[in-house]
């Protein structure tokens, strides 16, 4: 089965908490997704909806003077994990989500082998990207790489 | 093992939240006395019923309510928690 | 003997290849697709096990795994059971729980003095006199337990996976595989799950030779491995149902965690032997073995053969049998039969003795002979084979599991599911359905309710297909005065043990169950719980169903540790500086699930590194890394609000750019959390947590946001940030090259905050005196933490600054009278208690567990305190230290105890905090510590800190601003 | 061969002696009326008889003889506590346990195994000196031994924990035991009886009745039934009898679950716990493994069973004894626990006048259940609350005078 995972980081990762955050967003990129989706803009930028009062972003051209008062901006530096191929084959080893309910576009916060981890669903061929707090990066990666390369259900899946 | 449907986050296994407590009404703080003070933080009737709870959800941070059976097991309501909203009521 | 028969129509093995194993040395072979069992019988090998309690021969009974009569061990494994491990080549093998071999068994001794062990001997001996009761129970362990354990296997642990799917059906048999079609059909996923290598169950061993169903047969083997909607998941069993709909699905590759919207238990029923005098000898099997024998591994269960039955099966297996080219001697039946079957048999010849009332077997190391009697006749027939066909019981645990419940049906004379939990269905023989072809339209029907209910559908009405007569006989058990009538094979449990058991007052289900131990071995009672009811009942004159059911737990087979466990996920965080900690020879400890730099190891020994490390702080400068602990950003209107309600301490009054010492207990008033806060803007604070409740303050944060309505958000840090206390008198120099903000004692007095650069990286600068020199605690983005680590020991170097681990700073924090939570707080103490009566401020409206506090406060019974020893164990008669934990001793009672201690290279003596009651919390008191030895030693109250009371090394500017307790 | 066992053998079961007397018609009216029949209602009755001549009671069980928490825990009895209080009340426990089968003329296989406690932390080191510090000043056998002494008496143990967690040392106490459970309840059932105690199985109280502040009975599912004396001894049921008076208590109801392997030749002498992996084991005088883990995540009144126990707990114990991974687990159960805030019981009188407690047992009530019967006799025979029990009264709460145990009772059995 085949199953590639590479470990990178996004340099404009930024986490905005606060008031009236979909006026900035609209500003930034001339829509809002909805609730728990994202939308992918071109070199891996992205912004995803967490709620009223919360968006994640990777966005180039964000800058915190863009603020206005009541608006927070943090930066992140998640370890993103990109999986190619069949990933949904590797997560039934490692979450308990069921992904038939995962469709593309959805932001998806989820836990993945004990870690929280936030995923964008892709389209059917494309790959996956997750990512988790950087002091649990190398554990995440480090395991989902075992799992690939051991796992006799990746190797014949449950049919016999 | 279960799944909870909680809107908005979708179906979801009971693994991934944690167990916050009863939702309970915490008496004025100016003028408790001590025996309603103790009794808020120690007594309770804990018999089986049906009842509401704190739960939290690690990956999104979020706490819901869940109305759930303490005799079965079965969460029969699920709301996310609004600001005061357990101070509602 | 050899009994392998010519080749079978549906048979498992593929004689083309061929293979040896051993048994005790003995070589066998075997067929690939031959069970171990199958393999063995083939050789005329009989005897397969001994049993547990008297070490009598036992042979094949289900050829199912319903029982262990054939259990093995290899060099690698205990335990391997007969009936349904694979023969594989060169595997070696010898019989579990022998004193001797299987030929030879010492153990069967124990046979001889049977009579002095009835049931339950062992709680009516040994006891007395009390001091041998050890030698008896080393003698009793001995004779215990099954296969043997070697301590160096090395650990195996398979992989896991969840799937997920409509409608799982377990049991593909006529009825399994039938509901998993119709459900299909409806459009829904389905996986079939089966414990065989292929499926089919009693189709493919019970209807072998029944023509009219060949093409039945292939159509639904057909049309499941065309629909592609449909999974089979074979070679696997249901271990257990559990909660909404989850099956663990244990398969050889490891457990599938499957979730179903319903689930179709099509299961069927275990054969139940019947019970008489020897039933146990080889040679003595249930006729559903025999017919799995002959049609999966094509292998003669006897060359002469008996039948005992009280159902229509029990003929068909005399067909069978026939086939075969097995002579059939005679079929007893207990009752007077009237079925087609019975005249297909009674066309052939086979003689038929009815309504039979009785029944022994004969042999010494296998079956010779069976004696019956009818009309008051007995007689006698030489024979090596008796088949029992006189009834079944369901294979219901996953519907016992998923809450069902069953009651006795007289008509079917069978347990059937009475109420099941909605989503869950049965069909087949577990639902008293015996027709083949009412199995195959039971089976339809239910896969179309088990997708309607799937896909939310209203439920279609189904017909009742169940027996109109019974399939098993209502109490299939013949005394003996001589006994040795078994019913638990597993357990060697015989009919006299219950009849004892139940008249000494074991008389309800679960007593007998637990005095005789009946169902309580391997096999879990799948072979004898039944008749352990029915016995019961006839016994109390109760009805089955007044008599209950003991319950069917989880596993269904034994599942193996290695499948279960799993793969090991267990999270582990590390900092943004682990590198440069591995580099600089960092010997690690763990804090929760964090890596930690215990200390940095050079040539000295552990307590010297650690006093360079202390030394360099006092003296110069020291840097750590204390990026675990828990990071929190407070923003939004009402900050100030949800600060002064999270902590004991008003935070609503700290100006912009200060920091404050926080405390947080709980409703009790009990310290849970510390932690340094700060405030960046009217609206926006930030605070730490210590390492190990980061996760579990910042939920009670959000919850409390929720809970008192406030417009206020808390966003946890703690991965995404770094932090480092640069402490020491050359600190403030060392710092200066890095950044330049103004450190100087007016511009960033002790306790203050700034936000500035650190290296060009935003950081902040916390004035921070937790080990009591002057000190800067750095916060800045996790990705920057690297470089300014290394910047600022590039930097120390020439002022011989030393990166130091979690034990110097234990030591430095001590001078200074600093309390650990958790360490020198237990799961009770209070601030006041902790000696922090200023960290509670009381004339705040509210705060988490104020109305407690203000209770505790006059309630107070003990104190921590700081103790220096008077005479240090270097000079004392023994060199013996106090230790954290011993003891404080008064007057012969407890007083306290010590919470933190160490001998403190700067001042040059041992000193302590101790948790003492309020009689000794005096300063320059004295109090007893009890070393661990058991010897006192006296030690004095003094004030704290006991280093630089007046506090000028942190603060070397004297008091200026800020916000001092 | 025991001489002992020489009497049965001539005997055909019919002849024996009842173990248990054919049950009695129920009363309409008992001096005192026990609220379950476990092994600390049948210990209370037989010393209610035995030690205070009290033999008009009837034990109200709604099941069966044993069939609660008496039958689903995992027979470890220790008394290597951390308060005084908790030490000097099970050190008590220990000594009448030793003495029961005699007692009982019935042997319940008290066996003696050594009880060791892993720690993996430092701050569990600490713990486990404070403990053994507190237990050798009550004079019980229990200290703090290091990783060369665990290794040479459990050489087959992984100490390095697979490299996360490895063992920093123990606590050992010698006397830590292993008794049969059922055998406890099925001997003071016995010994009640004969004196004269009522055990009266499938009968439920549905109600207690009180008229001006005092007991006067007992509802069941067999009618009313008199008594001025009412004793709870319901574990995990307890929420459910108090719940009846209006009684609110800081008991809640969590599940506790056990797994037993398959049976192999007996190789692990001692018991092993280890709080920080979440497990302890032991093995049965049948062979199998017997084990256990921490209470349920969440409050739930019933005794089904869970996957993620097993995985969590199967995850564990390979870590400790990595060939263990090549057993198989043939069954697992649950009881409930009734846990308290401060892990102590609940024991003596209450706000009601004939109404007596004991509860609030956690996970700790089969080791108990000697000296509780004993002291709840006491207790309610004299109307004086046993000085042994006086720490565990319900009211300390209110009192803030919380018991210390919880540092040590989380992590052991």
């Amino acid at each position: 089965m085949s199953i590639q995972l590479q470990s990178s980081s996004l340099e404009h990762l930024t986490v905005l908490r606060g008031k009236n955050l979909s006026g900035l967003v609209q500003s930034l990129t001339g829509s809002v997704p909805a609730l728990f989706h994202y939308q992918k803009f071109e070199n891996r930028g992205f912004i995803a909806n967490l709620g009223s009062e919360e968006f994640l972003i990777n966005l180039a051209d964000f800058h915190r003077d863009q603020l206005e008062s009541d608006q927070y901006a943090f930066q992140r530096g998640d370890v993103v994990i990109s999986i190619s191929g069949q990933w949904r084959e590797l997560m039934s080893e490692v979450c308990i989500y069921d992904f038939r309910q995962a469709c593309p576009g959805e932001f998806l916060m989820v836990l993945v082998a004990g870690v929280s981890v936030w995923m964008l669903i892709p389209e059917a061929t494309e790959t996956l990207v997750m990512g988790c707090d950087p002091t649990y990066g190398h554990y995440l990666f480090k395991t989902l790489e075992h799992q690939k390369n051991t796992s006799p259900f990746l190797n014949h899946g449950v049919q016999k | 093992m279960k799944f909870i449907d909680c809107p908005p986050i979708g179906r979801r296994a009971l693994s991934e939240f944690v167990y916050g407590g009863l939702v309970k009404h915490e008496p004025d703080h100016e003028n408790v006395s001590e025996s309603v003070w103790a009794e808020h933080v120690f007594y309770r009737h804990s018999h089986p019923q049906i009842q509401k709870e704190w739960w939290y959800h690690r990956p999104t941070g979020m706490w819901f309510f869940f109305e759930r059976d303490t005799l079965t097991d079965v969460i029969h309501h699920v709301s996310v928690a609004t600001k005061g909203y357990a101070n509602e009521a | 003997m050899k009994l392998r028969l010519e080749k079978q129509p549906l048979e498992w093995i593929d004689r083309s290849q061929s293979l040896t194993f051993k048994i005790e040395g003995e070589s066998i072979p075997a067929f690939k697709g031959d069970v171990i069992s199958s393999a063995l019988w083939a050789k005329g090998l009989k005897v397969m096990g001994r049993s547990f309690k008297y070490h009598r021969r036992r042979g094949l009974l289900s050829l199912a795994n319903h029982d262990i009569n054939a259990l093995f061990q290899s060099v690698d494994y205990p335990n391997i059971r007969g009936d349904v491990v694979s023969a594989e080549d060169g595997l070696s093998l010898t019989a579990v729980n022998t004193f001797g071999n299987l030929t030879r068994d010492a153990g069967s001794l124990v046979e001889s003095i049977a009579k002095f062990l009835p049931v339950g001997f062992y709680y009516r001996a040994f006891y007395s006199p009390k001091f041998l009761f050890p030698k008896w129970e080393s003698l009793i362990r001995h004779m215990a337990g099954l296969g043997k354990v070697d301590t160096n296997w090395t650990e195996e642990r398979k992989h896991k996976r969840y799937h997920y799917c409509d409608v799982a059906v377990i049991g593909a048999g006529p009825a399994g595989m039938s509901a998993a079609i119709e459900a299909a059909k409806n459009g829904v996923d389905v996986c079939l799950i089966d414990e065989n290598p292929f499926i089919g169950g009693s189709l493919d061993y019970q209807y072998v030779n029944e023509s009219s169903l060949e093409s039945v047969r292939d159509n639904l083997n057909q049309t499941i491995e065309e629909m592609p909607n449909i999974t089979v998941i074979s070679s696997a069993y249901v271990a257990g149902y559990y909660g909404d709909k989850w099956l663990a699905v244990n398969t050889q590759s490891g457990l599938i965690k499957l979730s179903a919207l319903s689930v179709v238990v099509a299961t069927g029923v275990f054969e139940q032997p019947a019970v008489f005098r020897n039933n146990d000898l080889p040679g003595v099997m249930n006729a559903s073995a025999a017919q799995r024998l002959i049609a999966r591994y094509g292998v003669a269960p006897c060359g002469e053969a008996v039948i005992l039955t009280s159902n229509p099966e029990g003929y068909r297996a005399a067909l069978d049998l026939r086939k075969a080219g097995i002579q059939v001697l005679a079929v007893l039946d207990t009752g007077r039969p009237s079925h087609d079957w019975y005249e297909q048999v009674s066309d052939l010849g086979i003689p038929v003795y009815k309504e039979i009332q009785s029944i022994e077997a004969h042999g010494k190391k296998q079956l010779h002979a069976v004696t019956f009697q009818v009309n008051g006749l007995s007689h006698t027939l030489d024979c090596d084979g008796l088949l029992m066909s006189v009834g079944w019981a369901p294979a219901g645990a996953p519907l016992y599991q998923a809450g069902g419940k069953f009651s006795y049906d007289e008509k079917v004379q069978q347990l059937l599911p009475k109420t099941l939990p909605q989503g869950v269905f049965a069909c087949g023989r577990i639902n008293g359905v015996f027709d083949i072809y009412d199995q195959f339209k039971d089976g339809k029907q239910t896969g179309l309710n088990a997708a309607e209910y799937a896909l939310n559908q209203t439920l279609s009405p189904c017909d009742v297909l169940k027996s109109p007569t019974p399939h098993s006989h209502s109490y299939p058990i013949w005394d003996h005065p001589k006994g040795k009538a078994f019913v638990d094979f597993d357990e060697d449990v015989q009919l006299k043990d219950l009849k004892g058991a139940i008249a000494q007052g074991f008389d309800n289900i679960e007593l007998m169950k637990r005095f005789s131990t009946i169902g309580m071995g391997p096999s879990q009672g799948k072979h004898s719980n039944m008749n352990g009811i029915r016995i019961l009942a006839k016994l109390t004159g109760k009805s089955i169903d007044q008599t209950g059911s003991t319950t069917a737990r989880p596993m269904f087979h034994p599942t193996p540790v290695s499948h279960l466990g799993g793969m090991r996920f267990r999270p582990e965080r590390q900092t943004a500086l682990h590198h440069l900690h591995v580099g600089s020879q960092a010997k690690f400890m763990e804090a929760g699930n964090w890596l930690r730099p215990e200390y940095y190891q050079s040539d000295l020994n552990r307590q010297a590194c650690i006093e360079a490390e202390v030394l360099a702080v006092r003296e110069s400068a020291g840097l750590i890394d204390v990026s675990t602990l828990g990071k929190m950003e407070v923003f939004g209107p009402d900050a100030a609000n949800l600060m002064d309600r999270l902590y004991t301490m008003t935070m609503s009054n700290m100006k912009v750019g200060a920091s404050r010492y926080a405390v947080m207990v709980d409703d009790t008033g009990v310290i849970i959390d510390d932690g340094v806060a700060v405030r960046y803007s009217e609206n926006h604070f930030y605070v730490t947590t210590t390492t190990s409740s980061s996760d579990s303050a910042y939920r009670l944060m959000q919850k409390k946001i929720v809970e008192w309505g406030l417009d206020a958000t808390v966003l946890n840090r703690t991965g995404q940030l770094a932090a480092m206390n640069l402490a020491g008198p050359n600190s403030r120099k060392i710092l200066a090259q890095l950044t330049d903000l103004d450190l100087s004692n007016e511009a960033f007095p002790y306790l203050a905050m700034r936000q500035t650069q650190v290296l060009g990286f935003d950081a902040t600068l916390i004035r921070v005196g937790f080990v009591g020199e002057l000190g800067y605690e750095i916060h800045l983005n996790a990705s920057d933490a690297v470089p300014v680590w290394q910047a600022l020991m590039a930097e120390g170097a020439e002022f011989g600054i030393q990166p130091f681990g979690v034990e110097a700073q234990r030591l430095l924090r001590l001078e200074k009278g600093h309390i650990i939570v958790g360490q020198d707080t237990d799961g009770l103490m209070n601030p006041f208690e902790a000696g922090m009566p200023w960290s509670v401020h009381l004339k705040k409206p509210f705060f988490i567990g104020k109305p407690s506090l203000a209770k505790l406060k006059s309630l107070q019974k003990r104190k921590l305190v700081g103790f220096e020893l008077l005479v240090e164990p270097s000079n004392g008669d023994s060199d013996e230290s106090p230790l954290e934990s011993n003891l404080i001793i008064e007057s012969g009672d407890i007083a306290g105890r010590v919470t933190s201690v160490a001998w403190s290279p700067n001042l040059d003596k041992t000193i302590g905090l101790a948790d003492v009651t309020m009689e000794h919390v005096e300063l320059d008191k004295l109090i007893h510590i009890k070393l661990t030895s058991g010897a006192l030693i006296e030690a004095k109250v003094v004030p704290l800190p006991f280093y630089d009371p007046d506090g000028k090394r942190q603060r070397p500017e004297e008091l200026l601003e800020g916000d001092v307790a | 061969m025991p001489l002992r066992l020489l009497k049965y053998a001539w005997k055909s079961p019919e002849e024996e002696l009842r173990f248990f007397p054919q049950e009695k018609p129920l009363e309409k009216e008992y001096d005192v009326v026990i609220i379950g029949g476990g092994g600390h209602g049948m210990a209370c009755a037989y010393y209610l008889a035995k030690e205070h001549g009290i033999t008009n009671v009837a034990v109200l069980e709604q099941g069966y003889i044993g069939g609660g928490n008496t039958g689903r825990n995992t027979t470890i009895v220790r008394s290597n506590y951390l308060t005084s209080e908790g030490v000097k009340f099970y050190d008590e426990s220990l000594k009448l346990f030793d003495d029961l089968s005699e007692d009982f003329d019935l042997n319940i296989f008290y066996s003696t195994r050594g009880h060791y406690t892993m720690a993996h932390t430092d701050s569990a080191m600490r713990t486990m000196r404070w403990r053994a510090e507190v237990n050798k000043h009550h004079g019980i056998d229990s200290e703090v031994v290091d990783v060369e002494t665990i290794q040479k008496d459990i050489p087959y143990m992984d100490v390095e924990c697979n490299g996360q967690h490895p063992v920093m040392g123990a606590l050992y106490h010698a006397p830590g035991s292993v008794a049969r459970h059922d055998a406890v309840a099925w001997g003071y059932a016995r010994g009640a009886q004969m004196r004269g105690v009522e055990i009266h199985q499938k009968t439920q109280v549905t109600d207690i009745k009180t008229a001006s502040g005092k007991v006067v009975g007992v509802e069941t599912n067999r009618g009313f039934i008199k008594a001025k004396k009412v004793i709870s001894m319901v574990a995990g049921s307890s929420p459910r009898i108090t719940n009846m008076l209006d009684i609110k208590t800081p008991i809640e109801v969590f599940p506790l679950q056990s797994c037993v392997t398959e049976p192999v030749k007996p190789f692990m002498n001692t018991i092993v716990v280890s709080g920080s992996l979440h497990v302890y084991v032991s093995q049965s005088s049948r062979g199998e493994l017997v084990m256990g883990a921490s209470v349920d995540p969440a409050e739930l009144h019933s005794t089904r069973s869970t996957l993620d126990f097993v995985e969590g707990l199967t995850d564990q114990m390979m870590d400790l004894f990595p060939f263990t991974s090549r057993l198989k687990i043939m069954r697992q159960w649950a009881g409930m626990s009734d846990i308290t805030p401060d892990f102590a019981p609940i024991m003596g009188k209450t706000q009601i006048d004939g109404f007596y407690l004991d509860s609030g047992w956690g996970t700790w009530g089969f080791k108990a259940t000697p000296i509780s019967g004993k002291t709840m006799a006491y207790t309610v025979a004299t109307d004086t609350t046993h000085e042994l029990i006086k720490p565990f009264s319900l009211d300390r709460f209110e009192r803030f005078n919380l018991v210390g145990e919880k540092g040590a009772a989380s992590v052991g059995h």
